[in-house]
């Protein structure tokens, strides 16, 4: 089992945390890790990315070239990396900013309305990064719900222990909202 | 008292809102909806208050304002 | 043993604060900044000192008179920062002092790019500085490789007193996986009873590279040479995958090493016969690893993110006994596992063949 | 109705990459006024540092070169030394100027090469991340002087134009600011003087501005150019250092 | 035609003038200097300028701007502050700026000593700086041809849009001897239309090298790698001395091509069969003089001021097809024809023996 | 009888190698007697210049290194940071702490760097036959400025301790000279002063001293003693310049 | 007045003549020989007039010098 | 025919100006010339040298080790350079200041008062060198007398016209000087 993710949005969105945050969570699972951002300037402004792999196995080439899953949190994310995903791969698109239409049809797609979502459920629109999270791990196997909150659980509560429960509220709103719409 | 106009360069604006702050009239604001960059970018709330003085267009920092101006009285 | 989530140029800190390296000096440049960083943040913590120099040329001639006496010391930059140390590391060189460097290369010439890159090999491991002198070039592959080599290389440094360069790229500084921190056995080290720490209690020491007879010139450089040669036949790292069966070989270090291995995994599933060999030690060259397998091997495969530097030293390591080929991509771009895959089959198509 | 602010055709059409609220771009603006106004167009040749502002040569609508971090006065004195009828002028940060720049700056100072310097003092460095610069304030945290600059370790702030001020072959030495319309007009008016300065053969020109990085900083532009105002502002004096035809 | 009597820095000076440099940046340095009081006196007489730049580091960067505003400029230093050059040198060509550079080559590293060395052949060579770029580098052996190699650097700098590097050592640089200045033709060189010189009538100019778009990085080495494979086929350069019927060849460049010279006469009066391969050019290396021989040569001695640097290249360019020795002396120490003599006669006993 | 004036311990038994009269050998003998009679021999760590004083780690009987071109302030820094109870000093020519090393001396001075640095200005690069330095004046002749040095083409004189006397991590500068049995006196005790403020932690101390070159000046050891006085301390004015205690 | 007494390495003198031109009451000259150096050394040419006022050792480059002295009156 | 000298002494007693004349002269006659000064700070305060070589053939190496002509213009060099003299060299010694023994027989050897000689037949001590030229000229093959009058032709009389006539005095001086004593 690999899952080889880029996970891509505005500066600001939350992109890096979240790439962390999984490849935290496999680490603990004592699965293969690694996460590699776009760094620089090029940065500034612009989009930002980051690329986590999550493997039984050893992680040889750490550049995710052809990733098996795309979390687009903008729109040009989504123009960026949707061609590089692999047939069958998923994508999973913030879609209350992302209006792209998906213009591929061999590969899953996952549209979730994180800012709403997270700021009518969770009551924090600056988590619809976490929102995103929940869903996506909906549809993976490479990790589970409790596996990321362990690792938020390492990497949010050791600074911000306060954060904790929301940010599980968060996932698990995301996750159910897969759920409840069988998406 | 003079009247000017002023027009935001929508793609340039990058919503900073110094003018707004800037504009001794307070007839800035910042929009609601984003432009293509994602920034919610600076336009005309209160156009009548325009004196056309400039000083929102000194303090752009991405030269994003024109600004005319018709002098009073004319 | 505790894993930590690291980024690589965090995790080379913290394996030099952990090897007792107490006093940094540095100027910022992208992609290594989070080594300064880091270290200015964690070397209060352990009475340590941060300095941020006021160019690389200053840090690197910080790290010297701080090495001169005898203390624990690294820089870090990338590419440019690294060409204006040049002077200051054949000084270190020519003054026999243990200081670490850390290149965290960026795409060049020029400001050049940020991306990941191998184009200063020659640099590092030829001498980009003035005269005859040698680096030790360490190679790290992983993020757990970075704090091993790192703590090697202080202990290396203080061992044949000798700069250290560690050598990686913006993939490796900037990437995450977990790491841990192995007690290490303290290698027995020489007593620095050459450094200059005040001459109380014993006769002056003095550290001056200038030699204005000739013929003391030359008996330094056949001392250092002495030196030079005890460290190939002695320290000399690399890493063998697949290689018992190997007719081919790929070449390559640190991130490109990573990619030759996912096409090696490729080529095997393929039934094609080619293994890797890792240069760990980039200067000593690995001239051993090559020299055991020289019999067997039909063809090499150079992996770089050059334009072909390595490729040399593998000529020369094998003697030109087979041919040598280079799979590269410059610039900052990097290959996949399966352009390199392609890239050997294009240029030994008997190897695919044979299968 | 009278058209009373445009924008100068001495800028590109290209929207500059600086971050909102980021006074790097006023600055532009007026030494691209300052160089249409004294018609300049033609036989300006700009030097870019290494920084924030390494892009310009995007936005300036004249001949540019890309200098080495710090070296951008060596390479205006290249330029200059082997035209000396063009106008010559770089455009240099804190970091690029003050720091690994400082050999280079002094002794164009000194030789009073006859180009112009804007240095842009944001007390950080910008490109890199936000990094401590010589300018830097005591107590100024930034990410390699995270529990603030503690003078005692890392030293103090260097006046750059202060020291400028001081070498023979420094013609004019300004010291100005951004934060405010007034300022941002005294600023245009600095750079008209340097500019004119070196058109009438006098030396070396000197205006150092103060800037903004809200970024780095961790402020909205706002909070910036008021912390610019409340802290830089005390620190480094304002108004003219030097001027060698007025001595 | 009227000979002077000159010292081969002063050869290179005047020859730079009469070759139309009218800028020089530089920065005193033993066993250089002259070269640069040279062009202080004689440039204004030319409408010419000398500035002494405050570093090695100004000095370069000088030339840099110098260059890109398309006037023939010079600098001239030796190894410690060459040293000092790599950034800038790096950043020039990736530009790719004519900028003529001279490294009259003393003992290192570190400050080292004053003596003749060839001990920068790799940093010349190999590329000191950072990143994937080429000196043309050029080692002249008389003061005649230091004047005719100084002249034909200022066209293959214009010519190609790269630096070209002039490499000599304090032997070539102090010593006197007979030179005449001959007429050249006028090589037809592109014209500059790259400079910035004011945008005056025409679409405004850029020089620089920020490539943040890796795949744009790429795309410039791609282009500069082409260039210089167009360098190597075209620009390599060497002189063969009574080769056509030799078994054994020596190898050098500069002064001691001239000393190896003296060893392959004595060791022809003895009957030995060996010639001479002096490379003009260091780089390109004249991997083409090496091929025509390579079916009648048994072995190759490469006679270096050095701890042994150019029989790297010696080794590939044979690709290894027969043993490579050194004769070498480090330090400031020059070997005698009859120290040369021996080493081959004690490398290659079968040569002597055959006689 | 009573011996009034011996050679001190602080310098080794080494002839130095300068030429005849150059006063190096006076400042030498300055700074060793401070040394010993600040009891410094055994904590002190000198560093070397390159240029004519290249070799003084030969003559002073303490812990020395030598530093890079330019170089000796960061070396220092080095050896400070690693070392901060010793004493450490750096001794510099004009070409090696003006020209080359201008920006290590002012960022050590900006760092408020716990260091003394002897600044030898003989107005001329020594060691290399001859040269302009910085510091040449207007109208001298050298090497390389042969018709005089022309401040159009090749600048003014730097004058160092009135430039190090700007930066705030500065405790103290002084401006001496050794022409005279008097000012040799003075300059002792302004090199004692500058080592005293190290040993209490003041921060950065800077004596700059005027020096002869009879070699490369082309005069007599004597003559050269009055070209510097009637020259040299015309141009770079003598006395203590700050003083962050008197402050 | 005090007497004094100056002792000059002879061995390390470089013959600059900067003690005999400082010294008031011109106590010193050059030797005629020259030292195994070369150089024409100094020397008391007038030990008498000495008064050990060390202002020849204060000005010598080589720390050549050596001066005692005898108080006046002693 | 070939020479190769190596002429050294104090800086100051013009050992560089003696080895320039010798290479023009050897120049304005066709010949095949070389001079090396030694340089740098080597020269500071103690002895100057340079190797010059004058030949009929194509000068390779132009480093002299084993001179077949020497001048010693003070002790130092005596020492320093007669041990390399090739057996039946000329070793020329500046006797006026040069006490030191010659401790080989194997090797001619010609001392001249040039101090002296210049002092009182020239009138101008500082002219020892040329009289030691001149000598030189006596017992060397390579160069005539004629030749290096030539060579000061065009070296001082382009600065100093009036010096060539005592300069061209001076060599005869030391050339007398030999032809007299029959040395
Ligand atoms: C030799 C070298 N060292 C370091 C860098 C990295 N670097 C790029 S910009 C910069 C500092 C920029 O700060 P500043 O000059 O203040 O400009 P700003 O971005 O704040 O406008 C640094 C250290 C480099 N490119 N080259
Ligand atoms: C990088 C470098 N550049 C140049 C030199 C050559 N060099 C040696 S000393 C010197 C200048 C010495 O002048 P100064 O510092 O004034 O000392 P002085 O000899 O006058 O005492 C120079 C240019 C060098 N050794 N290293
Ligand atoms: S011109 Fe003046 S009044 Fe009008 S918007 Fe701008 S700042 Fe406000
Ligand atoms: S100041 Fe300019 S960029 Fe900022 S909000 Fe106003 S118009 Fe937009
Ligand atoms: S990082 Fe700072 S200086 Fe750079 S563009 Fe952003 S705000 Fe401006
Ligand atoms: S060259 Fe000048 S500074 Fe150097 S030792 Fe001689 S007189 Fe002194
Ligand atoms: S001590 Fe005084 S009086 Fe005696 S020789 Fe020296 S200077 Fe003259
Ligand atoms: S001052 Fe010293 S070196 Fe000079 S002549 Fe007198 S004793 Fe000799
Ligand atoms: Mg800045
Ligand atoms: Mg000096």
């Amino acid at each position: 089992m690999t899952e080889k993710m880029i996970i891509s949005g505005f500066g600001g969105q939350g992109v890096m945390f979240m790439g962390k945050i999984l490849a935290y969570a496999g680490m603990l699972t004592n699965k293969e890790v690694s996460w590699i951002p776009s760094y620089g300037p090029e940065m500034r402004g612009g989009t930002a990315n980051c690329s986590v792999i999550v493997s039984d196995e050893e992680i040889n080439c750490p550049v995710v070239n052809k990733p098996s899953l795309v979390v687009a949190m903008n729109g040009p994310s989504l123009e960026k990396f949707l061609p590089a995903l692999i047939p069958g791969g998923l994508l999973v698109v913030n879609s209350s900013i992302v209006k792209n239409d998906v213009t591929r049809d061999d590969v899953r797609v996952l549209k979730i309305p994180a800012q709403e979502l997270a700021a009518e459920k969770v009551g924090k629109a600056n988590l619809a990064n976490v929102v995103v999270l929940g869903a996506m791990l909906a549809k993976t196997d490479v990790l589970t719900l409790d596996d990321v909150v362990a690792a938020l659980k390492e990497v949010v509560a050791s600074k911000r222990p306060e954060m904790l429960a929301i940010n599980r509220q968060a996932l698990e709103v995301g996750m159910n909202y897969v759920k409840e719409n069988q998406l | 008292m003079a009247k000017g106009t002023v027009e935001v360069d929508k793609l340039r604006c990058k919503g900073c809102s110094i003018c707004v702050e800037v504009c001794p009239q307070k007839v800035l604001n910042l929009s609601k909806e984003p432009n293509p960059k994602g920034y919610y970018y600076a336009r005309q709330a209160d156009p009548d208050n325009c004196t056309g003085c400039a000083m929102c267009a000194l303090m752009c920092p991405d030269v994003a304002i024109r600004i005319w101006r018709q002098a009073s009285g004319n | 043993m505790k894993k930590y989530l690291l980024k690589g140029n965090e995790a080379i800190a913290e394996a030099a604060v952990r090897a007792g390296c107490r006093l940094f000096f540095g100027y910022p440049i992208t992609p290594s900044t989070e080594i300064i960083e880091y270290m200015a943040k964690h070397l209060p913590a352990v009475n340590g000192t941060f300095v941020q120099a006021e160019s690389e040329v200053s840090a690197i001639n910080m790290c010297f008179g701080a090495a001169g006496a005898g203390v624990r010391v690294m820089t870090a930059s990338s590419s440019p920062g690294i060409s204006l140390m040049q002077e200051g590391l054949s000084y270190i060189a020519a003054n026999e002092l243990p200081v670490v460097v850390v290149n965290i290369v960026r795409a060049g010439p020029g400001l050049g790019g940020l991306g990941p890159s191998q184009a200063d090999y020659f640099q590092a491991t030829k001498g980009g500085g003035h005269g005859d002198y040698r680096l030790i070039v360490l190679a790290p592959s992983t993020v757990q490789e970075l704090v091993n080599l790192t703590q090697d290389a202080f202990d290396l440094a203080d061992l044949y007193r000798n700069p250290v360069m560690i050598m990686a790229d913006g993939i490796l500084g900037q990437m995450m996986e977990p790491v841990v921190f192995q007690e290490r056995e303290t290698r027995q080290l020489p007593a620095k009873d050459w450094a200059t720490t005040g001459a109380e209690g014993r006769p002056r020491n003095t550290i001056t590279s200038y030699s204005l007879q000739n013929e003391i010139g030359e008996a330094n450089c056949l001392r250092w040479e002495a030196k030079y040669r005890s460290i190939a036949a002695a320290e000399q790292r690399w890493e063998q995958y697949m290689t018992d069966d190997a007719a081919y070989l790929m070449v390559a270090y640190g991130t490109t090493a990573r990619i030759a291995k996912a096409a090696v995994q490729m080529a095997r599933k393929e039934g094609i016969k080619v293994g890797l060999l890792r240069p760990i030690t980039l200067w000593p060259f690995p001239v051993d690893g090559f020299k055991s397998l020289q019999g067997q091997i039909k063809g090499y495969l150079s992996v770089e993110l050059s334009a072909g530097q390595m490729i040399e030293d593998v000529r020369l390591a094998t003697n030109c006994s087979a041919p040598v080929h280079l799979c590269n991509r410059q610039g900052g771009m990097v290959p996949a596992p399966e352009e390199v895959l392609e890239r050997f089959k294009e240029v030994f198509p008997a190897a695919a063949a044979a299968v | 109705m009278k058209e009373v602010f445009k924008r100068t055709g001495a800028l590109t059409d290209a929207p500059f990459h600086y971050c909102p609220g980021c006074t790097h771009g006023i600055i532009h603006r007026l030494v691209a006024e300052n160089l249409e106004e004294l018609n300049l167009l033609g036989k300006a040749i700009g030097v870019t540092p290494v920084g924030c502002a390494g892009f310009c040569q995007q936005y300036f609508n004249i001949d540019m070169q890309g200098a080495a971090h710090g070296r951008a006065p060596a390479v205006a004195t290249g330029i200059k030394r082997a035209l000396p009828d063009r106008f010559v002028f770089t455009y240099q940060g804190d970091g690029d100027l003050a720091s690994i720049g400082i050999a280079e700056v002094m002794h164009a100072a000194a030789r009073g090469e006859n180009i112009t310097t804007i240095f842009v003092n944001n007390a950080i460095y910008g490109m890199t991340g936000g990094q401590m610069a010589p300018t830097t304030l005591p107590g100024q945290k930034t990410s390699t002087s995270p529990f603030g600059r503690e003078p005692s370790v890392a030293g103090y702030p260097l006046d750059m134009p202060k020291i400028i001020a001081q070498i023979q072959g420094a013609a004019y030495v300004a010291s100005v600011s951004v934060d405010s319309p007034k300022n941002v007009l005294q600023a245009k008016k600095a750079i008209r003087q340097a500019f004119e300065y070196q058109l009438a053969g006098r030396g070396f020109t000197f205006v150092s501005v103060l800037s903004t990085c809200p970024t780095n900083w961790g402020m909205s532009p706002v909070k910036a150019l008021e912390w610019l105002r409340e802290n830089m502002m005390k620190n480094y004096t304002l108004g003219v250092l030097k001027d060698a035809a007025a001595q």
